[in-house]
């Protein structure tokens, strides 16, 4: 057993932490780390530094522009990211839509889509979940219907992250009621500037508005638009799922949030005293880092047995659960280390004034509200429970 | 023993609840005020008419059921601390609903400690208070520090204000202040039963918001159906259901008891103070954490009237020390005021 | 709203600490309270006093020799008899039996057999559960054959407790196989001296052996033991099952563990000074505490509740969570503060020894480990929360 | 980065599994020591062969899945001890399984604080340590003060033993001793890396024994059926049973992270120590109850075989300091041995 990186991989991490020294502009890593949402134009500027550098899409394999790198080297790049505060790669491009193109599009869509993936001509977002169908995605009805060398797509998608922004969309869409729900699903990509498509965005409860409802009312899909076969989007579907996992068990993303409370207990009064020397308080937090210690390795030990060829089991489920259990504890312990402070919250929507010095606070506040849906989006953590038994109930 | 409400508590709390469906925002208070609820929060003495536990538990209960964000804690507090303090006048005006307080508790920099962010020279004050609900509406404002309570006139020299919307609804302030002329109204060990009728308020109204969240989330589990089933069939989510309802009736009991104690020896009613704070907040972030989860996405949204409960849950927990500051001082067999 | 007892009431708490006072054997007493198990004369020698004194039958009408207390004076009897480590009244003849035979027994059955049940004549068990009914208990398979003006009797019972003393047991039998389950089941009292009846002890984990299994092999019961009629017992059942709730948050019980607990960390070193002024663990009890003061007035509002005439609902199913969740945390907490010390225990089977000065030590562990039945037995916690979600599913 | 076990360390475990089929009770112990396992955990120069993290991990975890109860914590601890104190031949023999030592540490009266019952006065030792596994068997004994390590002969003057059953299945005694003569070894925090050693080989056991009362668990609900269906698919279970598996995991992790940092930096190390007492304690007793509720009655009889597994968790959980202890230390950043 040896848990040390190799000393290549070593000298990458050390590649990826000079290449954020260099690129990441301080003014948005404070931004990010402040949990306030980020322009257009910024999320685009990070992605083209990116891409310059030939790191936009660490996942995708070289003959497609990408990097190529092992999970390894890819959750090192996201480890280090993560813990300089840089902003996240939007996933739906480059995390979620480009894997299904190289393994089931056509070699028109590859060449055609991939290389404006890359180059940022496009804006993807992801049209799955529906307000009928959120932990049961098969239970999906936006209908596309064949008409000529169109579909016409009626229906509506929901949760769009970052819609507001996009171009595209790739859709999961009923082309067939017949069979059985998983059967009868296609995968489309349908421009969002084709009349009949309707963006409304969907405030969430920390105020922010990234997410959206898309409306499709008639909407005409050229149908060389379909990725693979008809009907057979389900397939597509969870293979894509399987890529959103990615990273599902976000180390990185814990470890600045530790690191960020650890600052904050320093900084805040408590009886008298630093809150990080309050025994309950110190305990609370040596909990929850200890909780990070373990499932850091865990997430190390799936990679490491991933890259040694063993089929991935049940792992995403667990580390989805426990990753998102220590992010929102550590979410709700920042907020609580501020205590009377922390009662207010920057709505995006109607600013009416915001308390003095309290950028970090109102970041805690709509940061723990925010992140309760680590446990919900991606196939809730129930969803995750019921995996995790079922696989058990057949082993 | 008799956990019943009286005739004239039931008719306080039908009063509530028809003008809570009527009346709403800014349309609410002179409601409230006419209709005596200021009064049923205060005794005799302080210009009212009962001030009894029962009478601040149903009151706040029933404001927290319908989500109504107003400071009317701090108008108890404040005719309340007025009136001990030989301020009858401005009590009486503040019962009646003429005139509005506010009461400066929370500071930046600490989590509940007072006296970090301000201090007192003299007849002083310097520093800073900050989440003052109702600052911007008050002729005058309660000020807590290290040891005191003190009353400062909202036009006072050397007090500035700057005001932004809560989490729970209403709007608060940042109240900074710089050799700010106050009138000390006593030490804050004197105002105990004073500011535990506060927590009592918080509380209760957290306690109606408890049992709101978990209303609306059963009804949607009912209604909803998921893989072909209502949720509430899926008997994982059934067992958390039933937990929550367990722990409903731990806050419920705990609001009781501080109900039941605030004219109690002030050893014992701390304790209560204590333990009603610790129950009601940890049940009241369990039950807007399970909330959200039980519903799903839609729990998320701001459209969706869940939203607001959980802000207002939060903020009922952080108001006069959350669980864990209560907890704590339940442990080492600390007062309640000190 | 007045939370204080009646003077009455209050006269009554006061009526039960002198005869506590009074009539119980302080060595009695202290054996209890360290979880040792109590002898057959012990047990029944406490049951002569009560029933010198005229209450040993609280819960029974005065018309059947019972003390006809009010729901709130059993609470209180209950209260203080738990603090002053009295035994507890064996619940099988009194608090189940009794009330099955005043309602659905025939007058000849309640005039010979409660009288007895006062008197000591006969120690009664329970005959419900079997190895294949636990929480199912209406898929039991015990059958009961009419043979002329006997039933015959085979099959298993299991988990009865203090089984070992009784001569007499009642039992849930299957006297049909038609319809659905909870139809065909049927009350016998059978004389556990009849030949084909024989008692095994189950060791408990912790070393205990006060449940046992009974077997019947061809145990002939005269049907005059049939209680009501025949293939309506599940209706007795459910009614004694709603008998054996009584007290069923364990208000007393927690309430001496609490003091027994605060006793044990004062004594206790940890870090140098007593336990009970460390922060972590001050803050485990007071946490316990302020859970058991809530759950007291939980009790006390249900039973004020039902004085009042106002129907159970799931109140018992909510006081039984709780107050197994509470006395296990006490019980836990208990073992942990005695840390490294607490590696033995007191099994009754085979004594090889025990570690000195330890009795309490000895009695924390076992008391630990005991009490996990808490939340499995009298319809486990999963069941209570079943019925709990059902009923809300339906309000 | 790998976390496969060497091919030595997989012929080490097989062996190991082989015995424990074979062997049982006094047999085994003699059959280990034959078949080198006692040396696998010490290094060459403590008069073993490998005493790496790796070896001392599969060990144990082997040890606690097949739920042997034996002191070979205290023959590692010791033999260790002993050849870092320059007493080599005792060391050797204890190496080779001809002689074995008990390791005393726990204390009457205390949690984990040594030198509360036990004190030293120039070269002797007074006072009593309690629950020391295989003291009657053991031909010296390794004993902690308040801040040293000691050996003391088991047939010294002024040393009583009282011997009893332990709750994890072996016996265990109570040491009384009167100015008992004993060699100072050294100052316990000169031990860091020998007491950390310890607390690998408890906790890998206790790993094991999650393993097995997991599998145990699992493995009855999946065949007992209840209202006609597996108990495995009741939902509310099933997601019970999820959790488990996730917090198995996470205590695999800890052990695996201690096992990786043995020989790091004594403050590395000492962090790892107690994060993986604190997680491994957690889920020993989370998979303890856990089991108990999930298998209902049997899961409480001693002729099911949980019931030794339940024991042998609880007491893994508090040797050498159970979960709160090392997280109360680790939180106020002390460290481990001192």
């Amino acid at each position: 057993m040896d848990m040390r990186f190799t000393p290549d991989e070593q000298a990458f991490a050390a590649e990826v932490r000079d290449f954020l020294q260099a690129e990441l502009d301080p003014a948005l890593a404070e931004k990010n780390r402040l949990h306030k949402p980020l322009t257009k134009a910024e999320m685009e500027g990070w992605h083209a530094k990116l891409n310059a550098k030939g790191w936009l899409a660490g996942n995708w394999p070289r003959e497609f522009g990408g990097a190529g790198w092992t999970a390894i080297q890819r959750h090192i790049y996201e480890e280090e990211s993560a813990k300089a505060h840089a902003p996240r790669i939007v996933p739906f491009g480059i995390a979620m839509l480009g894997p299904v193109l190289q393994k089931f599009g056509s070699k028109e869509q590859q060449d055609y889509w991939l290389p404006r993936i890359l180059n940022g001509d496009d804006w993807w977002c992801q049209g799955y979940s529906e307000p009928g169908a959120g932990s049961d995605l098969a239970g999906l009805r936006c209908r596309a219907e064949r008409q000529g060398d169109h579909y016409v797509v009626n229906g509506q998608k929901t949760w769009t992250t970052l819609g507001q922004h996009a171009n595209m969309i790739f859709c999961l869409v009923r082309t067939s009621t017949e069979g059985k729900k998983q059967e009868g699903i296609s995968f489309l990509l349908i421009d969002m500037e084709t009349p009949g498509v309707s963006v409304r965005p969907i405030v969430l409860l920390d105020g922010t508005a990234e997410v959206n409802e898309v409306f499709f009312d008639d909407v005409k899909v050229p149908v060389e638009n379909l990725v693979g076969t008809e009907n057979e989007g389900w397939t597509y579907a969870k293979y894509l799922l399987t890529h959103e996992r990615t990273n599902i068990a976000g180390v990185g993303f814990a470890t600045a949030a530790l690191d960020n409370l650890k600052r904050v207990a320093k900084a805040q009064i408590h009886r008298g005293k630093p809150l990080d020397q309050d025994p309950l308080f110190a305990a609370q937090i040596a909990t929850t880092e200890i909780e990070l210690m373990a499932m850091s390795t865990t997430n190390l030990r799936m990679l490491s047995a991933a890259a040694q060829g063993q089929a991935p089991g049940v792992e995403s489920s667990m580390l989805k659960i426990k990753g998102t259990q220590i992010r929102q504890q550590l979410d709700a312990l920042t907020r609580r280390a501020y205590g009377g402070w922390a009662q207010a919250l920057p709505m995006e929507t109607g600013n009416q004034g915001q308390p003095l010095d309290a950028d970090d606070v109102l970041s805690a506040t709509a940061g723990y509200l925010n992140n309760r849906k680590l446990s919900i989006y991606g196939g809730s953590n129930e969803i995750q429970r019921g995996i995790i038994a079922g696989t058990l109930a057949k082993g | 023993m008799d956990f019943a409400l009286s005739d004239e508590h039931r008719m306080l709390q039908d009063t509530l609840r028809g003008l809570l469906t009527r009346h709403q925002g800014d349309d609410l208070w002179p409601a409230l005020a006419e209709a005596g609820v200021i009064g049923a929060l205060l005794t005799e003495d302080e210009g009212g008419f009962d001030g009894s536990g029962s009478a601040i538990a149903l009151t706040f209960e029933e404001l927290g059921r319908a989500g109504a964000s107003l400071p009317l804690v701090a108008a108890m507090i404040g005719a309340s601390a007025l009136a001990a303090a030989g301020q009858g006048d401005l009590a009486a005006e503040v019962a009646e609903g003429s005139a509005r307080v506010a009461f400066a508790d929370a500071e930046p920099g600490t989590r509940y400690d007072r006296g970090v962010a301000i201090r007192a020279e003299g007849d002083r004050l310097t520093g800073r208070k900050t989440m003052v609900a109702g600052a911007e509406d008050a002729r005058a404002i309660i000020v807590t520090t290290a040891d005191a309570l003190w009353l400062v006139d909202a036009k006072a020299s050397g007090l500035t204000l700057n005001a932004y919307p809560l989490m729970e609804g209403g709007r608060g302030a940042d109240l900074t202040f710089e050799a700010t002329p106050a009138t000390r109204l006593g030490a804050l060990s004197d105002f105990g039963a004073v500011l535990s009728r506060g927590v009592l308020g918080h509380s209760a109204y957290a306690l109606g918001g408890i049992i709101a969240a978990t209303e609306l989330t059963l009804d949607y589990l009912k209604t909803r159906k998921q893989f072909g089933r209502a949720i509430l069939e899926f008997q994982a989510l059934a067992h958390r259901v039933a937990d929550m309802a367990v722990e409903v009736e731990q806050a419920r009991s705990a609001v009781t008891n501080l109900s039941g104690h605030l004219t109690a020896d002030p050893a014992i009613r701390d304790r209560h103070v204590q333990a009603c704070k610790a129950t009601v907040g940890r049940v009241a972030r369990l039950v807007a954490e399970e909330s959200v989860q039980l519903h799903g996405g839609i729990g998320m949204t701001e459209e969706y009237a869940l939203a607001g409960m959980i802000r207002r849950l939060l903020a009922a927990d952080t108001a006069m020390g959350d669980a864990d500051y209560h907890l704590e001082r339940f442990a080492h067999g600390e007062p309640a005021w000190a």
